[in-house]
Parts: C-alpha cells; structure tokens; sequence
C-alpha cells in the first residue's frame, strides 16, 4: 500500500470534522474488507484513513421503546451471536452468515457493506423487507431515512460529502416478523451473490399482510419488488399467487449481464428465489399460528 | 425441487515421461549409529514425496521410516532428477532409491557375511538386524556392521544409482509403441441432487477406488486422492478463467471459483490390492490420477438425476439449468 | 558499468508522512523485548514413524510437524540484508510488437535500483520442448501475461510504483483467441506461418471398418475449459550473487536439475556456477514445472549487486503462470448390440495458449488415454496443439487426461443409456484386463481397472441404488 | 506510527509506517513468518490470526487498528513441551500437504474449537470456508480438527 495516514478520531462529530478539514483524499475506514482491496489495487489519490470502526456512536446492538438499533460498525461476526438478533432477525442473522467467511464476518461491519453499496450486499435486502432505517450524521447533524431511499446508484449512496453512516434501525412492528432470505452464489463458501431475495410477510387468517420482498444483485441497488407486494397486499395465501408475484418481481429488476451470469439466468434465479422466500415466510407465519402466538 | 443422481467413471493413466528419458538418481549412505541419509533431487510439493522416498529406502535397509533422513532440492548437494512431475516421484525415484540402498545393503552384506560365516547371498535385512536367510536366529544389529565395514574394513556402506523407466518410441504415422513402463487404474462414483429450478448441482458423496500398485503410504494416498477429487470437483462445476479479447478477467480468487471446504463432498477411499513387480516394492504412483474420473462421474451423476448430458465443462448451475430447459422444451415438443 | 547504485537504505519511515494520533503518549519500549517463539524441541515420533518394514506404514511426515508449527520456510519467509524486491510489468496487449521500452523515468523512483528489459537478457527463450518462450517478451509480446520488464526496489510497493513509470511504446498485432479459428488458414498466426505447432496420430485397426460393421454409432462434442493450479503459494525467487561469480537461486520449483540447465542456458553461464535451491514448496499441481522469474531475479540481482526476491502476486499467478489445456473433443463410437465397442474415432484440438511450454506431453497423453480404458480393436486419434493468444497452457495434473475421461465416460453412459445396459456393466464388458493390448499397443501389465470398478460399486452399493 | 500488541503472550511493539497491514507488521517487523501471504485480498485465509478473540485476515487489517490488542499466530499454538491438540491431530493424520494453508487453518480450527468445542462436521466446514486449501480436499483437516475437540474435551474432562 501507498503510504497514508492513518486517523482515530475521539467522536462520531469528531470523525466528520477530520474528514472536512483533510478533503477528498481522507476516506473513512470501517472494516476494511472492501475498502483495504481498492487501496492495495487503486489507491487514487487517498491519503488519509479515519478509522470510525471503534466510535461509540456506531457501535453496540440495543433493543429501545423504538425498535432495534445496530450501530453501522457493528460486524457481521457480532451481528450473527447476539441473542436479539438471533431471536427478533433470524434472517439479518441468515444474510449475515453469507457473507463471506468467518475472518471477514469478524472484520466486516454492516454499515461498512452498506456504504459500499454494491448491488449485492447481501445485508440489505433482509433489512429492507423489515421496514429498517437509518441514521447518519455529517457536517449539517444527524437525519434519518428508509434504508431504501440510502441507495441511489451501483456504489453510490446518499452520503454527502463527510457525512457517514451511524445506525440501522429496525422498527419495533417487524421485529420477529415472519421472514426469509435466500442468497444464491456460484459456490457454498464465500460467495459471491448472483441473487439475493428476502421476504417478509404477516398472516392474518389465510390473508396476508403488508408482505414486502427485496431482492439485491438484479438492479444497480438493492430493490423493493413493490409491485409484486401490491399483489399479495390482504389476498388469501395460494400457491399459484406466490409464483404470480415471483413472476412480477422479475419484471421490476433489472438484472444485469456479466461474466458470472447471464441476464437471462438471472431472471430464472429472480422468480425461483423470490417464489421459495414467499413460501418459507408463510411457512413460518402459519408455524406462528399454529403456535398461537399474536403478532 | 432436488432430484438424486448417481454417476461413475472409470480411468488408466501412466506414470512417468510418454516416451521420453525421465530419469531419477539417488545416493543412500547408511551412518554408523544404523541411521541413513538420502540424497534426492526430487523437491517435496507436498505430496509427501520425501516421507514415501524414506519409507522406500528404509524398506530396503531393513530400518525403520524414522531412521532415514532425507536430503533434498539442492543443486549443490542433490543427484539429478527430473522431478515432482508426471505421477513419478514413487515409482522413478523410488526404484533409483532402490537400486542405490541396494549397493549400500551388499556393502553391509560384504561385511556381514564372514561374521556371521555365511556367503553374502545368504543375507538379508530386517528390524535393524542384518540376518540369515531361512536361518534368523543367526543375526548381527546393522549398526554394528556399518561400523564395522566403515572403521575397521575400511568400507563405508553408500551406494548411488539412477533409474529411467524403460520405453519403445511411438511409430510416428501410427502412434504404436509402448510409451509408458506402466499405468494406473482407478473408479470414482459420485452421489449428486441438482436442484431443477435453479441449475445447482450439490455433491454428497464420492466414493473413488485407485490402483496405485502397493500403497508406500496409505495415508498419504489417501490425501492424494481426497486432494485430486477436490481439484476435480472445480473442473467439473465450478472453476473457468475467462477472457475478455485475450484479457482475464477473473485473475483473482473471488472471481475464480475454487471449491471451499463448504463445496466438497465426503470422500470414501479405496486401494485396489495390486501389486506392479516392476515398481519399488509393487508400487507405481497416485498423484495426478487422483484428479482424473470426478468430473466425468459428476456429470453422468447429473445425468442421472435430470436427463441431461452436459457436454461443456464447467457444468455451472446456469449451464445445466440451460440443459434442463432445453430437455423440458423438447419434452414438450415430442408429448404434443 | 550500467548499474546505478543509489543509497535509499534509510528508506520508508523518512518517505511517508505519519502522524501518530493514536494514544500519543506511548513511548517506545525502553528494551525492546525479542520473544524467541516457543515449540517443543522434543516430541515422541508417532509409532508407524518408528516400525518395520517401513513399507505400508501410515507414518507421519516430518514436514507435517514443521507445517502444523508454522515453521516451514517457504521462499517468502526468507529474508537477506539489503534485499530488494521485484515487480514485473506485464503487456498491455495480446499481441503486439514492442517498439520501444523507456525504464529511464522508472529508474530515477525512490528506492530503485536496477531494472530490466528482454533485451538484456543473454539468451531471451525458454521451454521444455520448443523454446519459443521469452523471459521478458522482446520484441513481440504474444499474450497479456508476458512480462516486458522488471524493476528492483528497496520495497514491493517502491517497484509497484516504478513499474507505472516505465513507457512501452506498442504496435498493436492482430490476434486470434479461439482455438477454432487459429486452425483456419487466414487467421492470425501467433509464431511463424502455422498456429498447429505439435500433432499426434493413434492408428489401430481400420476404424472406417470397425464403424461400419457397429449397431449404434454415437457421435458428441465435448469441451473443456482453462482452469488455474491455484497453489496457496504463489510462485516465489530469491536470488544472490556471491564474488566468484556464482550464483544461488531459491525457488518454488518442482525440478531443480532441469531448471538449472534452463537457468544456465538463458543466463549463458555454466552449470557449475548455478545453485538452484527447490525449498518446500507450497503447492505445484503442475504449475512450477518449468522456470519463470528465475532468470529475471537472477539478472536483476546481478546487476543490483544485491539479493533480490520476487513473489507473484495473486494475478501474476493466474495471468502469467501457465494453465491446463483447453480440448475440444469430438468422439465417435461404434457398438455392437452388446455394447461393446468396435470403433472409437476421435479428434481433439488443444488450446495451447501462446507458448508451447508442457503441450508435448499432454497432447501425447490426452491421445494415448482418449479411447479409454476399453479393448477396442479400431481406433484412430488425431490431435492437434494450436497457438492462440492467451494464457499458455501448460502441466497440470493429468495432462490432458480429465479433459479426455470427461468425453470417453461421458459417452459410455450415453451408450449404456442407449442400450439399457448397467454402466457398471458396460464398463466391465469393454475394459481392459491382464494383458490387453493399449490404443498403442502396448501389452498391459499390473491391470485393476476392472477390480476398481467392484471395488468401488460395491463400497456405493450401487446394484442397490440401480435396483 | 507505534504500534504495540500482545502477541502470544508477550508484549510486542514496533514503529511502523501507518499504511501497514498486520500482516506485513507481523512478518515483517516482528519476525513472525507463519501467518502467509496468499491473495492479499481476504480470499484465501493463509494470512488468518486471531485479534481479541476473534479470527481476522491479517491481511485486510492495518497494524494500527490492532493496537493494544491480544493477537494470537501460528507460532502460539504450542509450548515448549507440547503441541496443541490440533497440531498434533493435522500431524497424525497428515492433514497438510503443502502446508502453505496450515497456518491459517489452523487458527481458523482454534477459533471454532475455542467457541465451539465439540462442532459438527458442518460447523467445521463453515467455520474453514475462509481458508482455501488445493492440497488436500480438507478430508483429512476436518477429521483432524474433529478428533482434535474430542481431545480438548478429553483433557477438560481430566483436569
């Protein structure tokens, strides 16, 4: 690597205001999983990396009166053995296990693979299904979002210039929703997603309710298949209108063509997942009946 | 859905150079403690070619595995050898190996002969002990006797020696000829379930049965041949460098899908009892073999299980969904 | 003398601009403390180390211990003072004449100190059968890989840096990728007139005959793809010139006497002044059977008058090591209504990449093998080895051997398919057994094809499975 | 920059420019060569140490990020009277072949055994997809880290 400075600042604000003052050369690091690549390969004109990895403000996972809260640089290899998330997303929990291998699970961080916003970051189409938001904090102070609306492009995210991401915020009404997520890569070990579909869905009777799908790697970001939940919205469960939405939900990705995959694959890929997250999440919601338990 | 399948296929494959010179030397020395040092050319690649190498010396001299140190890899220090190639190392190597301990052991054998007052073709070697054919009571520990030759007859017990296995060239219109000295043999079964709807293929199991001729090490062979089908696992499913107008474009291992410890299968091994009297001790070879059957038992597996005869390797889960389409298609076309 | 000796010993530490923001009042240890690393010296040899005979035992490898220990010494765990590192540049196209290289810019980077061209190289070729190798393409690179030049620096990242200062100024050559279209006539040609550059014939019998006189004829198409060794290691020098002149070389090379003779030949030295040194080496599958960066190290290091070490990067190891063969297969096989084979014709194409490197011993085994381990009285192989410009194709472990027992197999269970016959059963009816004669010839000895085959049904329970 | 770790046990430090991985401040300014460089990139695990408890690649990790932390290497493993259950159950079975990976995977093995002593032979495959090995098909290193745990339980069933 290049040489480079290497910053720790005290504060989330602090961290904002380094990375003002030095300009476009300093970058933030988090994990470093991605970011520690570009630099060996094409380091640009980077000179400068403040590690926001250890802030207070991004880290720890807390159940509030508001809902779930994980801090952006809280790892995938944390994510996976906390209890809550194990109870209350199973299937942030399931995505989390996908990604990669064990060493970089532990130095990987969830805010760090959103941020990077490649189309097949595997944590956000579970996170997406769940209603999730998030906050960031930069020059101007904190807002807050759908996490949908953090993705604008391949690689491209909100983020203004020094602003970084803080938490991810999981609203306490999908908390322990019915969900399921599948990801679909060339190989069982760190793979690489030539697909990613979650779902998630409430069942009240034989009807569901506020379904969501999300599907990741089909458009330049993670998607919600809107149109394919505005057919499920309050309809009776049946197979045939699983399949239906499926179908639907190819219509609204755009996947693309490259050397893992054609287009056209992955558009068989696109239906077969989201059909089979559909009938896992009302698996669980029917288990969930059976068990009487009241969402 | 998942549909099972079950594949085999079957191989031959030669040890050593098709038709060329392929030469091993090697020098045994035996030390005066009943200890031995080996000098190969070879390099370990780790195969456990020095490991097997000492066990074929020791074998000779009547030692045990432990007692032979190795010396290997130096051009300064180490005989000619053509190398950790061509499934060789065992049987090239191994019969130069032989043929070197064996100068040394007659050495010990001169030497033996009037203390024990036989003729030196009455001797042989066996736990340490140089001792009397037919006639074992009458015996003489082998460090005694090295020590003896060297210090007192003045005759230090090392023997050099090289091997090149024998070959007829190949008729240049026809091709016949005995290329090879000998060959390998070997059967892989693999147990799949493809997944219909999405192409994957998952491997559960693979049973594979090889003829290496005396197994030196059955450990070691076994690594071998779990090690080749882990190779043959990523030719058959997985692994493609692919081009973009003469540029790679996935020269890196996240884009280069190797298999993990996640994509392998159990392995259940075989050794078929054969023994090759031209081999050290019976035994011909295992490297490369062991990679040879898997992705053609993998893909009549698939076969097996969907109907389709993936004629393109690899057989990606988008290839063999590909295939599957196409047999539904035509399926169709013949039912109406 | 041509090389410049320039001193940036005190090097990194001046030449970067850290600031320490982290817990700045840390002081550095008053006493450094140096921690020997702790192992046991003395273990008890595990028992099948220690039995007689020695043969048939499970013993254990004494480098395991060292493995398990991390202490083995691959190439990249060595070190020398004043050792410098070295980087390759590789061609920016598949094929082009290089009109003219400029190291002068690169030359004058911090910590550089010697680079190299092919032009410098005394003998500029290499190869196990046809030397039709450069060490560093002059003055045509034949495919992306090929290094152009190298730099020697006081650090990798000082040579990586260098390396982008180095102008090659190219003309483009048009190439051909597609082991196809290199047969044709007017495609372009990647060495001389032709794009074959090695063919082999196996005749025996009357194969139009054998065809003729079968039930079922099956006719298929098979193909194969590039794939790499991938050892964990990638390849690794280090070399060192002493003052007589002699020079030793630490590699990661399966076959150090013949590389010698390569390293003598492209270095134009004696034998006796080479030490090739063949330290464990961390993987081979096929792909270190032949010289690489050796003479590149050597040369740098000779004109650095300093010990030089070169470890591939990741990419190096795909782009520019060599690869298996590609094969395009077309087999056609004549059966009675038995199943058993009366004719197998066959016809392969080998994509051989842009060096001829290890493809005589893999067209020679891939025909050899192609009909399969089956008594078939009329065969006839015919195979052809041709250029293209990519990555050259090289040893891997089966020579040409998976490619073809992926078509021969693959198309016994077509025929058994076809026929209703067990694929067990097909295969014992056709194999070979004691003394059956090869596609060559050959009278066969120690043959248990057939006794791996019921070996292996019968650990698989296949007569279960089929039932 | 200063970077100062717990290494093995005992206290380490060393001046490092900033851009360092810990890798190369490993191998490079602490002599400690078993952990390898293989990718460089986090996809083959040869670099694998454990940081505070938790398995990382070395080579995606700058030095000053380790900083203060308890760092454990290959060279950890074993004392000066014996080997770890795992190095003397890859041993036995001849686990590794090259051994190029064997640092790395047996870290990688450690940290699952630590977490997990008695795992499945998935959770052993899941806990080492992070570490490639071309040599040996990882029969042998999962039968190894198995009997390895079965070990480990023994000695805490004697203790």
């Amino acid at each position: 690597m290049r040489p480079m400075d290497y910053i720790v600042p005290e504060s989330a604000e602090a961290a904002v205001a380094i990375l003002a003052e030095r300009g476009e050369n300093a970058c933030p690091l988090a994990g470093g999983t991605d970011l520690v690549v570009d630099l060996k390969h094409a380091p640009g004109n980077i000179n400068a990396l403040v590690d926001v990895s250890g802030l207070a403000e991004f880290r720890g996972i807390d159940v509030t009166d508001e809902g779930l809260r994980i801090g952006s640089m809280v790892t995938y290899g944390e994510i996976m053995e906390h209890p809550v998330c194990l109870d209350k997303t199973p299937e942030v929990v399931a995505a989390s296990h996908t990604v990669g291998a064990v060493q970089t699970r532990n130095l990987g961080t969830i805010g760090g693979n959103l941020v990077t916003c490649v189309p097949s970051a595997d944590s956000a189409p579970a996170l997406m299904v769940l209603d999730a938001e998030v906050t960031l904090i930069g020059p101007n102070g904190w807002r807050r979002m759908p996490i949908e609306d953090f993705f604008v492009g391949p690689r491209k995210t909100i983020l203004e210039p020094y602003e970084l991401l803080a938490e991810i915020w999981i609203p306490k009404h999908t908390l322990g929703k019915p969900s399921s997520f599948y990801k679909f890569g060339l190989r069982k070990g760190q793979a690489l997603a030539l697909v990613n579909a979650a779902a998630a869905l409430e069942l009240d009777g034989s009807r569901i309710v506020e379904p969501r799908i999300a599907l990741g790697a089909v458009a330049p970001t993670p998607i919600r298949a809107v149109k394919a939940e505005a057919l499920l919205d309050g309809q009776d469960v049946d197979a045939e209108l699983l399949d239906e939405a499926a179908k639907i939900a190819v219509t609204e990705s755009k996947p693309i063509d490259d050397f893992r995959a054609s287009r056209n694959y992955r558009r068989q890929l696109i239906r077969t997942l989201t059909r089979r997250v559909l009938e896992r999440s009302v698996e669980i919601a029917r288990e969930r009946q059976e068990q009487g338990e009241l969402h | 859905m998942k549909k099972r399948g079950r594949g085999m296929a079957c191989m031959w494959y030669p040890i050593g150079f098709t038709v060329a010179a392929n030469p091993s030397a090697a020098t045994v020395k035996v030390n005066t403690d009943g200890t031995a040092t080996l000098l190969t050319g070879t390099v370990e690649t780790g195969q456990g070619a020095l490991t097997v190498l000492a066990q074929i010396a020791a074998e000779t001299l009547g030692l045990a595995t432990d007692d032979v140190h190795v010396v290997s890899g130096d051009t300064d220090v180490t005989p000619m050898d053509t190398g950790a190639i061509a499934s060789r190392t065992t049987y090239v190597t191994g019969n130069a190996i032989v043929r070197a301990a064996e100068k040394a052991r007659d050495i010990l054998f001169e030497a033996a002969a009037p203390l024990l007052n036989v003729k030196p073709e009455q001797l042989e070697v066996r736990d340490r002990r140089i001792q009397v054919l037919g006639f074992p009571a009458r015996s003489i520990a082998i460090d005694k006797v090295v020590h003896h030759s060297e210090t007192v007859l003045g005759n230090p017990a090392i023997g050099s020696a090289s091997y090149n296995p024998p070959t007829v060239d190949m008729d240049p219109e026809t091709g016949q000829g005995k290329p090879f000295n000998t060959y390998v043999y070997a059967t892989q079964i693999a147990d799949v379930e493809v997944d219909d709807e999405t192409g994957e293929v998952e491997i559960l199991k693979i049973v594979a049965v090889h003829d290496c001729g005396t197994p030196i090490n059955p450990m070691l062979v076994e690594g071998q041949i779990q090690g080749g089908i882990s190779m043959g696992v990523g030719f058959a499913l997985q692994e493609e460098i692919l081009f973009e107008e003469g540029r790679q474009i996935n020269p890196n291992l996240t884009n280069y899908i190797m298999p993990t410890s996640l994509d392998m299968p159990e392995i259940e091994v075989g050794l078929v009892d054969n023994y090759d009297p031209t081999g050290p001790f019976g035994a011909k070879g295992a490297g490369e073999p062991t990679a040879v059957p898997t992705a053609a038992c993998i893909m009549n597996a698939i076969y097996d299980a969907v109907g389709v005869r993936i004629t393109a390797l690899p057989a990606t889960a988008e290839r063999v969904l590909a295939a599957i389409n196409e047999k539904r298609a035509e399926d169709q076309a013949v039912a109406a | 003398m041509a090389t410049r000796v320039k001193d940036v010993q005190t090097n990194v530490e001046d030449l970067v601009t850290a600031r320490e923001t982290r817990a700045p009042s840390r002081q550095p240890l008053a006493v450094p403390i140096d921690q020997p690393v702790t192992f046991p010296l003395e273990l008890p040899e595990s028992e099948a180390r220690l039995r007689t005979p020695a043969v048939g035992q499970r013993a254990t490898r004494p480098d395991g211990r060292l493995h398990g220990l991390g202490q083995t010494q691959y190439i990249d765990d060595i070190t020398f003072p004043h050792m410098l590192h070295a980087k390759i540049l590789r061609s920016e196209y598949a094929h082009a004449r290089i009109v003219s290289i400029d190291t002068s810019e690169a030359e004058k980077m911090p910590g550089v100190i010697a680079t190299l061209t092919g032009a410098e190289v005394p003998e500029n070729s290499f190869g196990p059968t046809y030397q039709d190798q450069p060490i560093l393409a002059y003055p045509i690179a034949r495919h992306r890989g090929d290094g152009v030049a190298a730099v020697a620096a006081t650090t990798e990242q000082f040579a990586l840096d260098a390396l982008e200062k180095i102008k090659v100024e190219y003309e483009p050559l048009p190439a051909v990728y597609d082991p196809l279209e290199a047969l044709e006539e007017d495609s372009p040609k990647v060495h001389g007139d032709t794009n074959i550059y090695t063919s082999k014939v196996i005749k025996k019998g009357d194969v139009e005959a054998g065809l003729a006189a079968s039930e079922h004829v099956f006719e298929r198409r098979f193909s194969t793809q590039m794939v790499e060794h991938v050892p964990l290691e990638p390849h690794a020098t280090i070399a060192s010139w002493d003052g007589n002149g002699r020079v030793s070389i630490w590699s990661s090379l399966g076959r150090i006497t013949l590389g010698r003779e390569d390293l003598a030949r492209t270095l134009q030295m004696p034998q006796s002044r080479i030490r090739l040194i063949g330290t464990v080496v961390g993987g081979n599958f096929g792909g270190k059977n032949e010289i690489t960066n050796e003479p590149i190290v050597a040369l740098l290091s000779k004109k650095s008058r300093r010990p030089v070490k070169a470890i591939y990067s990741r990419g190096d190891e795909f782009v520019s090591s060599t690869i298996r063969h590609p094969f395009i297969m077309d087999y056609t096989t004549g059966v009675d209504s038995e199943g058993r084979i009366l004719a197998r014709k066959i016809r392969l194409v080998l994509d051989g990449g842009a060096y001829c490197s290890w493809t005589g011993t893999t067209i020679g085994k891939g025909s050899i093998l192609a009909p399969g381990p089956y008594n078939i009285d009329n065969v006839l192989v015919e195979a052809y080895a041709v250029y293209t410009n990519k990555t050259t194709t090289g040893a891997m472990r089966g020579f040409g051997a998976p490619q073809v027992c992926f078509a021969y197999e693959s198309q016994m269970d077509d025929i058994a398919d076809a026929l209703g016959i067990d694929p067990l059963e097909i295969r014992l009816r056709n194999g070979f057994s004691e003394n059956s004669l090869s596609p060559t010839g050959q009278s066969l000895q120690s043959v248990a094809l057939k006794e791996s085959l019921t070996q292996a049904a019968d650990r698989f329970r296949w007569k279960e499975w089929q039932a | 920059m200063l970077v100062e770790l717990t290494v093995n046990g005992e206290s380490r430090s060393a001046n490092v420019p900033p851009e360092t991985t810990l890798l190369k401040m490993l191998r490079e300014h602490l002599d400690l060569t078993g952990a390898k460089l293989g990718c460089d990139v986090g996809d083959c695990g040869t670099c694998t140490v454990i940081v505070d408890g938790v398995s990382v690649n070395s080579c995606l990790m700058l030095a000053g990020r380790a900083d203060g932390c308890d760092v454990t290497t290959i060279e950890g493993l074993a004392t000066a009277d014996e080997l770890h259950p795992l190095q003397q159950k890859f041993e036995e079975h001849g686990a590794l072949q090259c051994g190029f990976c064997g640092p790395g995977m047996l870290i990688s093995a450690k940290n699952l055994l630590d977490n997990n002593p008695d795992p499945s032979v998935f959770e052993v495959r899941d806990a080492l997809a992070g570490n490639l090995c071309r040599c040996t098909g990882y029969t042998k290193i999962i039968e190894a880290v198995i009997e390895a745990g079965e070990m480990m339980g023994q000695e805490q069933a004697n203790v």
